[in-house]
């Protein structure tokens, strides 16, 4: 799948200066919903095998940045979608290009948790089981408790497996949405706010699940906590009113921040 | 004169609305908040409890006073109706009451001249009675109610019960049709089962009440038993309406999935409505449409493949009774289809799963209970359709299950023996009662299986 | 943490993705893919042909219905036919058939005098007199009159029932003899090969007989019809034969003359018009006396035993009214019953009671809920027997499980956060549900409704049972006055001999389903506005 | 209050000739049409015997005289019925002229639709299953016969009137029960009572045969042709002098009680009565009732005036 | 409504002892959802015009208790609530009592965002309207603005008010809860995670409501985060696998907690 393209070779010539290769890559993004712009123009690079954080203030376009890096936004009739978007130097809006398989490889977990109404189990394998990925029961019951243990739920669900997975609490809806989205092991996870409503436990559990992760996916994560922005992720990107304000490794960002936008809003004194 | 009286009650009653809103204002001096109820329910109950008893008196007196009013004129006029028999004191009535209150008089004579002079005072008089009595209810109901409006008063409560029991009532009308029904099939077959043991009629493989009336199989009461085994009757039922289901289900379905997740919003739009004409077009075209075009058609295939079907076969009629409802199956679960929310469809596209796959595995299993209920009311419209196989299947009760030979169905029977020629008091026509019983009886039991099966598989979502 | 996750192991997860297997898996799910959207897309074309099947065969058949044949005519409403007076005690009809007569002055005989008279429809007499009622200044002098035809002669001329042939000229023609029976004969014999074609029986004498069982040559000579009976080699290679005069030749004496000779295909035997009446009536039509007029008749009156005066609107009048009963019972009731169960009611023994009986409705059969009505709104309370009040509550109950099992599946398709939105923030109950879940689940219970209705609408076994499958001339004006509707007129027309009712039917049924997609389209258009994806 | 419009049950037999009555009685502007229900006889006879009073007919028509049973119950709810013979209905036996012209014996015809028949003195389940088997003289056509239900009233005229005819000459071990069934292994077809359907059913199958009343082959005569039986044509003259002996009388039954309380009934019994109506020429004719002999008509126009009801 | 039952009697005295009054208070609740027991009798009081926050790990019954408080459980069929819950001294499980009151005057701001499927003004105007508390449109108006201003979302959205509810990102959606529920004044506010998809900035202006919101209202809030208890709350209640663990001033469960879970949890270290 990998092809001599353009943008492929520029992300050898990547690999060569020892910077991590660009598996993702936007240019010139722009989304409207209906006659409203929701992103203007944005440029953003998402480094293979690292954590690339989106941060910025409520309705600034983060999640609709998230849903173009794996074409959700095209269940939403409204809304169209501007510029290119890449992933392993492929254009993934090409007309070729086979949505199932990007979101197979560019796996999501959405905002609102939004478990299916089967049990937990069926819950987590329901991804495994559409893409042919166990061959049998034992696997993947493997896969089923492994994905839950990563998203630190399997103590809380492992007696209830075949209760419905909407009956659980918030938190544990969240992290059943992470268990089933690693449980098809996507080359690049998008998470938006994973965390939000976790307790301080659960969210170290799962930053840490994200550490691990990072060793072999690339991951994309939504936050808006800052704390943990600068805990997972190695790059940040600031956006704001539909605009990417500022991208770079996430120690610069948090220490010395290029634009003044993102220096307030990273300390607080926002709007 | 009524008509006025019940014009200023619904005058009154929306004058009350508006009355009960202000007076509930004025009680709190504006500050709408401090209600208990909104003004509107105020209002509302105002109305409700100023027209509503008026009005239900109107109705009443309406319904009643035809009725006593004809009994007082009998009374009057004793003497000269003394001879005369139902009929004629019903038109001696009718035409006094043309004469007095206009219509075409049949029969005129004195005696009808003198009873309109009666008629007209009596309604003369129970018309000033209702005014009063509506006034009154009326004036009483507007009264109490004024006084009951107080920032506390829960208005809103006695609104929303009386809703309630509306909502209640209207649920109670299927119990009372089934019972309805119960009763009017009972008696009938209560008899029935006294001339044919109960045994032979469930359990008795040859249908076929043959024996006619004219001079054949002797007297009344030489009853042959053994004609009236239901098993062939409930067969046919069953093959027939398995093989409408074998069209409606899958083409229903698919094109319900279709429609909601794949066509585009104007052929959606467009298709649908379309598909729900088939729903509406008479059985009798079915039926024409199935003998004359289907059975050929398919007599003629397996003629051509060496295949013995009879010109009246069940698969003709279940066919065509399949096609005609479709739209049961595809309009309704294209509904609840529709009805699964957005967010479960992405949260399984954002797996990486197709669109079919979210259809089978996720929106179909949410959308089963409205499924079902669609894939019932099928069901049901097929074991309940008689044209179609009268004229495609015909009427010969034989037990099999062979699609191709002729068959037929509990309902057919019962309608060709309830508008046959035969006597209608002859163990035949009881028949038709004890098939619908029978038929209410299965139906039951078999709607009891789905009710526990739905509930077992429900799945909600959110 | 055991790491048992995938063997295929997070170690390249780039081959799970997107190696050969998973290419191969793929190829496989979308194969399925495609296959499943072209069963949906399948599905639905093959609904949509099934319908296209049964609505261009009824359109076809229907079309020559929406037009009906006149025949104007020149009637005397002279006084001393009409008394000013008191005019409706004339006798309209002989008036009309004395105007038919005057067209064809020389039929003579008793029978063909009947059958001439045939040719105008027996309503022609009625309409005749509410014409006069409707218009007295017509009175006193000679009209002109256009009068419907019978419903054979109207056949007829929209050529639904003799096919004509060819037709040619013959010169040299001559014509002997008087009386209904004439000798012909003809220059050469290519008239005994085309009697030959014609289905001509060899008779007893080596001539040719021309019998009701072969098509019939006419020979239109000197502004009369012959119909040849017999033919046989003449002289000099010509041909003679017999011919019945079906009308008088204008000279009565020998004269030779140019002849058309045309035939009709169809043979006497086999049509249900014979040769006499269609050479009226073609003499009718050339005379230019033949109107064919948008049958207003059919869309505008009451039923009728004659196909010509038949007519749909007391039907549709029936069914209006039936359908209003129908649907004010039905949906406020359905609704409400939907709303209690699902919304109110407690989940116990008698809720599950009450669904399963409102499921088992549905499958009552539709007669059975006519014999309900008969017991209770007949008998127990005294309703008028053929009313659409009756009907329509009949109907209603046949409805109620249609809408209510849709509106119930549509009530429980909405999310429970919406129900919890609104109680949240303390809208009761009944608000709740008015408010939010309702609208919501309006689209379903627009569905149930329409199929609900169009069951009701075709449906004729129950209203069997309570007087409204009947024959009923008058144009309803009320819920209570004898009615009947759509379905049952088609039924019945259906089942009548005359062939004349069989385009009746097919215009019937239009109709019908003219009536069914006006009522639908107000509930789709709604059901539109309500439809939303949350 | 008693209706002012008159109000028609019954036979479905009947009804097209009722109801061409009712019209004309409707045209003449001085009584509402009657309403005419097709309830089929059976249920139009209970309807007509429930009782006197506005809630009840005023007319049945049947496709058979009343039987003793339904008189009772009548009587019995205070009914007083006036029958009155309106006509014949010829039931013949017809195929499409597209197929061979046949004439059969009633013989013949119970061979090859009797459930059982006698072969070599023995009765045994009807083998034959081509009208060749039956008589080697007519078509090898497999046999199949569309005709009307056990419950319709033409089904049974049928049986009595050729069934049980030839049965008690072919068969006379059989006991009488055995004449009257009619054979349910697909040769014949109950087809329901649209007789219109069967007609078309014909013109497609031309090998097939149908029963049903005159007035469809009547008005179908450039489609259908009808068999003889035992030599006679089924035509108009032949059935109304009784020389075709397949026909059976039809009724009409007016409700004594209510005559001079509902409007117009008598009027509506002087209308079916009349020449321009019954009579050969009349308009019930055209529809395809065959009229009663001169005599008959004289007597039951008398007997209808006089409202000479029965068992009175 | 004040009626002096014996509870009335008890909060006069504790009006009297200068501690605030107890609006709401819980005595040996417990819940069951079907078979499975979330909350273990739990007691709690729930000062008037304070701010109470609910604390403890994912799952461990912090909604549930919330639910109760305005018997948003009833709508759970297989849910049972056990124990006392008084509102005013009043027992709101109490047959006679009105839940559709009870609603009223205990409003509830939803874990999940649920706005209508509905335009964003009639998502706040709903309230209002059916509690009668404006006059006229132009008071409605004003309402629907002062909610949105007060839930920081009236910037973002004042040019879209005719749009549907359901198209706002997260965040927004959230905050539109908000709007709606304060919009119609009830006497208590339960908030389920209000700010879990805020950033910042939103979330400090929540907290600054909140604040404000305290001076006539009392406030119930579930929160995740240590910070914003420690902020927003002047007391908390530590939940545990449905047990309440401890409960008292805020200053004090962060600075001294009695159980060693609290500490464990409040510290991070916990699990
Ligand atoms: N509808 C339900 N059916 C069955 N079990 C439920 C239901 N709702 C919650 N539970 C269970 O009850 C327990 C407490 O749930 P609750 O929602 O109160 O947790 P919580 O403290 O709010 O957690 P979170 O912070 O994750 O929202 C959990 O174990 C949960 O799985
Ligand atoms: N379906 C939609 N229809 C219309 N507008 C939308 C839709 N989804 C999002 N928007 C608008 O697009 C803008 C960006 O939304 P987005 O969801 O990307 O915000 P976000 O950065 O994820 O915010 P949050 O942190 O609150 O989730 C917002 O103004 C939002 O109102
Ligand atoms: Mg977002
Ligand atoms: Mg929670």
């Amino acid at each position: 799948m990998n092809m001599l393209t353009e943008a492929g070779v520029e992300q050898q010539l990547a690999d060569q200066g020892n910077t991590p290769a660009i598996k993702m890559r936007g240019k010139g993004v722009t989304v409207h919903y209906g006659d409203k712009q929701a992103l203007f123009g944005v440029d953003l690079d998402v480094p293979e095998k690292q954590v690339t954080a989106l941060i910025g203030p409520s309705g600034c376009g983060k999640s609709t940045f998230l849903r173009c890096l794996n074409r959700m936004n095209d269940t939403i009739p409204i809304c169209r979608v501007g510029g290119d978007i890449t992933l392993d130097g492929e254009d993934i809006y090409d007309p070729k290009i086979d949505v199932v398989e990007l979101r197979a490889r560019v796996g999501m977990v959405f905002q609102k948790p939004n478990p299916f109404p089967k049990s937990i189990y069926e819950n987590i394998a329901y991804g495994p089981r559409i893409h042919g990925l166990t061959k049998n029961k034992a696997e993947l019951d493997a896969v089923v408790e492994s994905s839950l243990r990563k998203a630190a739920l399997w103590d809380e669900v492992k007696d209830r497996l075949q209760e419905p997975g909407t009956g659980l609490s918030g938190g544990q809806q969240q992290r059943l949405c992470i268990a089933r989205a690693i449980a098809v092991s996507p080359e690049v996870i998008l998470m938006d706010e994973p965390c939000s409503a976790l307790d301080p436990i659960a969210t170290a559990k799962v930053e840490e699940l994200i550490d691990e992760l990072r060793q072999n996916y690339t991951i994309v994560i939504v936050t808006h906590s800052m704390q943990q922005a600068a805990r997972v992720s190695q790059r940040t990107a600031m956006f704001h009113l539909g605009y990417l304000v500022e991208e770079g490794a996430t120690d610069k960002m948090f220490t010395n921040p290029d634009d003044k936008r993102t220096q307030d809003y990273i300390t607080g004194r926002f709007g | 004169m009524v008509s006025y009286l019940v014009l200023l009650l619904l005058v009154l009653g929306v004058a009350a609305y508006f009355v009960g809103r202000s007076r509930a204002v004025a009680s709190v001096g504006g500050e709408v908040s401090r209600l208990h109820s909104l003004p509107g329910q105020h209002g509302l109950f105002l109305a409700m409890i100023a027209a509503g008893p008026a009005l239900l008196a109107v109705l009443i007196w309406r319904i009643a006073t035809p009725g006593i009013e004809d009994s007082i004129v009998q009374s009057r006029f004793a003497a000269e109706l003394a001879e005369f028999g139902v009929p004629q004191l019903q038109a001696f009535l009718r035409d006094a009451r043309a004469i007095a209150f206009g219509g075409i008089v049949s029969f005129p004579d004195e005696t009808k001249e003198a009873a309109a002079v009666v008629f007209r005072s009596l309604h003369q008089t129970s018309i000033w009675l209702i005014t009063a009595v509506a006034l009154i209810l009326a004036a009483g109901g507007s009264f109490f109610g004024y006084s009951r409006i107080a920032p506390a008063y829960r208005a809103r409560h006695v609104v929303e019960r009386v809703v309630k029991w509306f909502l209640i009532l209207c649920s109670m009308i299927a119990i009372l049709t089934t019972i309805g029904i119960v009763l009017s099939l009972i008696f009938e077959s209560i008899l029935f089962f006294s001339e044919i043991p109960i045994f032979n009629f469930l359990f008795g493989l040859h249908w076929s009440p043959q024996s006619a009336f004219t001079g054949a199989g002797g007297d009344a009461g030489d009853v042959n038993t053994e004609i009236f085994g239901a098993v062939p009757l409930l067969a046919g039922t069953l093959l027939i309406t398995f093989i409408a289901m074998l069209i409606a289900a899958p083409v229903g379905l698919m094109a319900a999935i279709y429609l909601s997740d794949y066509a585009t919003q104007r052929v959606r739009a467009v298709a649908k409505p379309v598909l729900e004409i088939l729903a509406g077009i008479p059985t009798v075209v079915y039926g024409f449409f199935a003998a004359l075009t289907v059975a050929p058609f398919f007599r003629g295939v397996g003629e051509s493949i060496g295949l013995d079907v009879a010109s009246e076969s069940a698969l003709a009629a279940g066919v065509v009774m399949g096609i005609m409802i479709i739209p049961f199956v595809s309009s309704l679960s294209d509904d609840v289809i529709n009805a699964v929310p957005q967010s479960l469809r992405d949260g399984s596209a954002g797996l990486g799963a197709t669109r079919s796959e979210t259809i089978r595995r996720v929106v179909l299993p949410a959308a089963l209970p409205g499924i079902v209920s669609a894939l019932l009311l099928a069901v049901s419209r097929a074991v309940g359709e008689t044209m179609i196989v009268v004229m495609a299947a015909g009427l010969a009760a034989n037990l099999t299950f062979n699609p191709l030979e002729a068959v037929t169905t509990v309902t057919v029977q019962i309608v060709t023996l309830l508008v046959g020629d035969q006597e209608f008091d002859s163990a035949k026509t009881r028949a038709a009662f004890a098939l619908g019983l029978l038929l209410f009886v299965i139906t039951l039991a078999l709607n009891v299986i789905a009710l526990r099966v739905v509930q077992k598989y429900r799945e909600q979502y959110d | 943490m055991t790491d048992t996750t995938l063997s295929t192991g997070p170690a390249s997860p780039d081959s799970l993705h997107t190696g050969d297997a998973a290419k191969a898996r793929l190829r496989a799910r979308y194969a399925a893919e495609a296959r499943f959207k072209w069963l949906g897309a399948g599905a639905v074309a093959l609904a949509g042909f099934f319908l296209l099947l049964l609505l261009s065969t009824i359109v076809t058949k229907a079309l020559p219905a929406f037009h009906q044949n006149y025949v104007a005519l020149e009637v005397d409403l002279s006084a001393d036919k009409i008394d000013p007076a008191d005019p409706g005690a004339a006798n309209f009809l002989g008036l009309v058939h004395d105007g038919m007569a005057g067209e064809f002055p020389q039929v003579s005989g008793r029978q063909e005098r009947r059958l001439l008279r045939g040719l105008v429809s027996t309503g022609a007499g009625v309409m005749l007199r509410e014409a006069i009622e409707a218009d007295p200044t017509m009175l006193g002098g000679t009209r002109r009159i256009a009068v419907p035809l019978d419903d054979f002669a109207d056949l007829y001329l929209k050529g639904l029932l003799a096919k004509s042939g060819p037709s040619c000229r013959i010169a040299g023609v001559t014509v002997s003899g008087a009386g209904d029976e004439v000798a012909v004969g003809f220059p050469d014999d290519a008239i005994l090969a085309m009697a030959r074609g014609a289905g001509a029986v060899d008779g007893e004498d080596g001539g040719l007989r021309l019998t009701s069982g072969s098509q019939s040559l006419l020979l239109e000579i000197a502004g009369g019809t012959l119909k040849i009976t017999e033919l046989s080699t003449g002289e000099a290679g010509g041909a003679i034969g017999k011919a019945t005069v079906l009308e008088p030749l204008a000279s009565a004496s020998d004269m030779p003359d140019d002849a058309m000779l045309r035939t009709i295909e169809t043979a006497e035997a086999n049509r249900k018009i014979t040769d006499r009446e269609i050479v009226w009536l073609d003499r009718l039509a050339g005379a230019g006396k033949i109107e064919n007029r948008w049958n207003t008749l059919f869309f505008f009156t009451g039923a009728s035993r004659e196909p010509e005066l038949a007519g749909i609107w007391g039907a549709v009048v029936g069914s209006a009214l039936t359908m209003v009963v129908t649907l004010a019972l039905s949906f406020p009731i359905g609704v409400a019953a939907a709303i209690y169960l699902e919304e109110f009611a407690t989940k116990n023994r008698l809720t599950n009671l009450i669904e399963v009986n409102i499921n088992n409705l549905a499958a009552v059969p539709s007669i059975v809920f006519g014999l309900l009505g008969l017991a209770v709104f007949l008998n127990w309370f005294s309703l008028p027997r053929s009313a659409p009040l009756v009907g329509g509550m009949v109907l209603a109950l046949m409805t109620l499980p249609t809408i209510i099992i849709a509106a119930r599946a549509a009530l429980r398709a909405v999310p429970p956060s919406i129900r919890e939105a609104a109680l949240g923030i303390g809208a009761s109950k009944v608000q709740t549900v008015f408010h939010h879940v309702l609208p919501l689940a309006m689209p379903g219970i627009m569905t149930g409704t329409i199929i609900g209705m169009a069951q009701a609408l075709g449906e004729t076994a129950p209203l069997l049972m309570i007087g409204m499958v009947a024959f009923i001339v008058d144009i309803p004006g009320g819920f209570t006055d004898a009615a009947t509707v759509l379905p049952v007129q088609i039924f019945m027309w259906a089942d009548f001999p005359e062939p004349a009712f069989q385009q009746k039917t097919s215009a019937a049924i239009l109709i019908l389903l003219g009536f069914l997609v006006i009522m639908n389209a107000i509930a789709v258009v709604l059901r539109k506005r309500f439809e939303r994806r949350w | 209050a008693a209706r002012d419009q008159i109000q028609i049950v019954g036979s479905s037999t009947v009804f097209p000739f009722t109801t061409a009555v009712a019209e004309k009685l409707g045209q003449s502007g001085a009584f509402k049409t009657p309403v005419v229900e097709s309830t089929g006889t059976g249920g139009g006879m209970k309807l007509f015997c429930a009782g006197v009073g506005e809630g009840t007919p005023d007319f049945t028509n049947a496709s058979r005289a009343i039987k003793d049973t339904e008189l009772a119950s009548c009587k019995e709810a205070g009914v007083t019925p006036v029958q009155i013979k309106v006509g014949f209905d010829g039931i013949v036996l017809a195929n499409s002229k597209a197929g061979t012209a046949v004439e059969l014996t009633k013989e013949q015809i119970f061979k090859a639709l009797a459930k059982n028949v006698e072969v070599d003195g023995k009765v045994v389940a009807n083998p034959y299953m081509t009208w060749a088997d039956v008589d080697s003289a007519l078509p090898a056509d497999k046999i199949e016969v569309l005709g009307p239900p056990p419950t319709s009233g033409t089904r049974d005229a049928f049986v009595e009137l050729v069934m049980e005819e030839a049965c008690q000459e072919a068969v006379e071990a059989a006991n009488e029960k055995a004449c009257t069934e009619i054979r349910e292994d697909g040769a014949y077809v109950e087809a329901g009572e649209n007789d219109n359907l069967i007609v078309q059913k014909l013109e497609a199958n031309p090998k097939a045969f149908g029963i049903f009343g005159f007035s469809f082959l009547d008005q179908n005569a450039d489609k259908l042709q009808g068999a003889t039986v035992e030599g006679v044509e089924p035509t108009f003259e032949n059935i109304a002098s009784g020389d075709y002996g397949v026909s059976r009388s039809l009724f009409i039954y007016a409700k004594k009680e209510h005559v001079g309380v509902i409007p117009g009934m008598e009027e509506f019994i002087a209308e079916y009565t009349s020449e321009a109506a019954w009579g050969p020429d009349g308009y019930l004719a055209d529809k395809g009732l065959i009229p009663l002999p001169e005599a008959a008509r004289a007597t039951q126009a008398e007997e209808a005036k006089a409202l000479k009801g029965m068992g009175s």
